[in-house]
């Protein structure tokens, strides 16, 4: 029942996307997925039925930049790259707007604003045109099977390896190395005046500190009793009282503000 | 005395045409003629004979499989015919398409190779980094060199694994893109 | 009412012989009667008729391949006249199918090279004495020399061979980490 919906996961005729106009300001929109800002601008051309040698700038730009403002307004992302075209379909709207310059009368000098859209359009085109022959090819392709497996695959393994895949193991394993070389520094002791230095500084720094999320970060039984020593230490010595809120509680760390510490 | 002068073949056509179907079909992937002629020590021209005569069998007496020439090799495949029962039998189901950002970026690359991120970008209108990382890791492209131009970016093309997915003996049996053009408007 | 007796075949005895080929073919593992009769919903009776058939057309065309009764199912396999060539194929076909341990080792050589086996230790950190073995023999890579320090360990680097499979012009085409940094988003 479900394998349909798989067999056609985008439709490139396009009849399902639409923006549909709904009552008053409750516009509600059948998404397309659109592979681009051409795609789109296409895509509504089409709509307009008009000629893509002859776009009519002030309309599709209109229709651009609504479509643009509801999909912000449906909370989808929409790329850089749409609102970069958005900019040029303004830009080439205003060009229009201008009024010709009388010297530039003669047809052949009169650069149409339009020309590099259309002619992107045209190339684009194309290629989407290409990629609906690659869709068709591997539809087709699938109805294709190999032969299943036999003893000898085995001994052949595995991987079929690309450049792509060297690289990409070659940086796992430095990431690994690293990895190592991390760990076996944090494996190296940390001595109590080190320790002392930290725990001031976190108890000073949070104002108040929980004593076993403190022994809950240590990596090992030795520093566990180092960070042991260090707080019997920093009690001992410094303005920092523990304090239990209920007997069986949780400790904290207290830094003693209004200090009288010596 | 020249080894080559003894490399006379003492296998008969239909000796040659049975290692031939027996190669291809041990070969995890499309076998070429050369090679082909390599392991068996013949001519690539007898191997060639060899391989068409065993496609004309398969044709002849109807069979459920097919001898075919892809990716600059040779495979034995299903009939296409088939596939309704063969997918039921293997329950599978068609697998997953690729996205249109990912055929889009994939058609480009494969009209323009070597192509780079910045060119691809310049047709598509939009940025295909994503689509490149998909397209790698399912081993359609592969990198191919620097371009010696300013940031020395990097070029794509596609793969062999692109031209069995897509069927196709080589890329030249790919339609030109002018062919698209009609199409426009 | 029996839906059995409805069961009828609409298929011709050259359809359920090719359908019947099609789908030992593609099984991983040999195929009952049984199942290949419930896939294609057709009288066990005639499945294995069909398979006897299809059998005996391999024998009589003097295929490559044979249908085996193996472990209770049917298979396709090739002839055992033909294994010398079969394993002479399967030991050299050229190949850029490695494990992971291979294709990890072949890394670090790529771009680390020239490199002793005690320095792909300390990168990968594991032995990687059969990776190696193997990446020789598939040509990958090649001996470089001794290094000229304590012990004279051999070093090794990329072979002209792994150019090729890898379809890079030179060294200098080895993609860096850096290319595929805008990738990553």
């Amino acid at each position: 029942m479900e394998e349909e919906p798989e067999q056609f996961v985008f439709d490139f005729k396009r009849e399902t996307a639409e923006i549909v106009g709904g009552s008053s300001d409750e516009l509600k929109l059948k998404l397309g997925e659109f592979a681009g800002p051409l795609d789109l601008l296409l895509f509504l051309i089409r709509q307009e039925q008009a000629n893509i040698f002859d776009i009519p700038i002030a309309r599709i730009t209109d229709e651009y930049v609504k479509y643009i403002r509801l999909m912000k307004g449906l909370d989808i992302a929409v790329a850089a790259d749409f609102l970069v075209m958005a900019a040029t379909l303004i830009e080439i709207k205003s060009k229009m707007l201008l009024p010709r310059d009388p010297s530039e009368l003669e047809e052949e000098e009169f650069e149409d604003p339009r020309k590099e859209l259309v002619d992107r359009l045209l190339e684009y085109e194309q290629y989407k045109a290409a990629s609906q022959m690659l869709y068709e090819r591997t539809t087709i392709e699938q109805a294709v099977f190999g032969r299943g497996k036999i003893e000898s695959d085995d001994a052949n393994a595995e991987i079929n390896a690309s450049v792509f895949d060297i690289l990409t193991v070659f940086q796992k394993i430095l990431l690994r190395h690293r990895d190592e070389i991390k760990m076996e520094i944090a494996r190296e002791e940390i001595s109590l005046s080190d320790m002392i230095k930290t725990l001031k500084r976190r108890i000073f720094e949070e104002m108040e500190l929980n004593i076993l999320t403190f022994f809950e970060e240590m990596q090992s039984r030795r520093e566990l009793v180092t960070a042991f020593i260090a707080v019997l230490e920093i009690v001992r010595t410094e303005s920092v009282k523990l304090t239990q809120k209920k007997t069986f509680g949780e400790i904290i760390l207290k830094a003693v503000t209004n200090g009288t510490g010596n | 005395m020249e080894p080559e002068i003894e490399k006379q073949s003492a296998r008969s056509m239909a000796e040659l045409v049975a290692i031939v179907e027996a190669l291809i079909f041990v070969a995890d992937e499309p076998i070429t003629t050369k090679l082909l002629a390599e392991v068996i020590e013949e001519e690539r021209d007898s191997v060639e004979a060899a391989v068409v005569e065993l496609q004309k069998e398969y044709e002849t007496r109807e069979s459920g499989l097919q001898i075919r020439e892809i990716a600059g090799g040779w495979q034995i495949a299903t009939r296409t015919e088939l596939h309704e029962d063969v997918r039921k039998f293997l329950k599978t189901r068609p697998s997953a398409k690729l996205s249109l950002a990912s055929l889009e970026t994939l058609a480009v690359i494969a009209y323009k190779q070597p192509v780079t991120v910045p060119e691809i970008l310049e047709i598509r209108g939009v940025q295909s980094a994503s689509a490149i990382k998909t397209l790698l890791e399912k081993r359609l492209i592969v990198t191919k060199g620097h371009k010696e131009t300013v940031g020395r970016p990097m070029q794509y093309g596609t793969s062999k694994e692109f031209l069995i997915q897509f069927g196709l003996k080589d890329l030249t049996e790919l339609p030109s893109i002018e062919d698209f053009e009609d199409l426009a408007g």
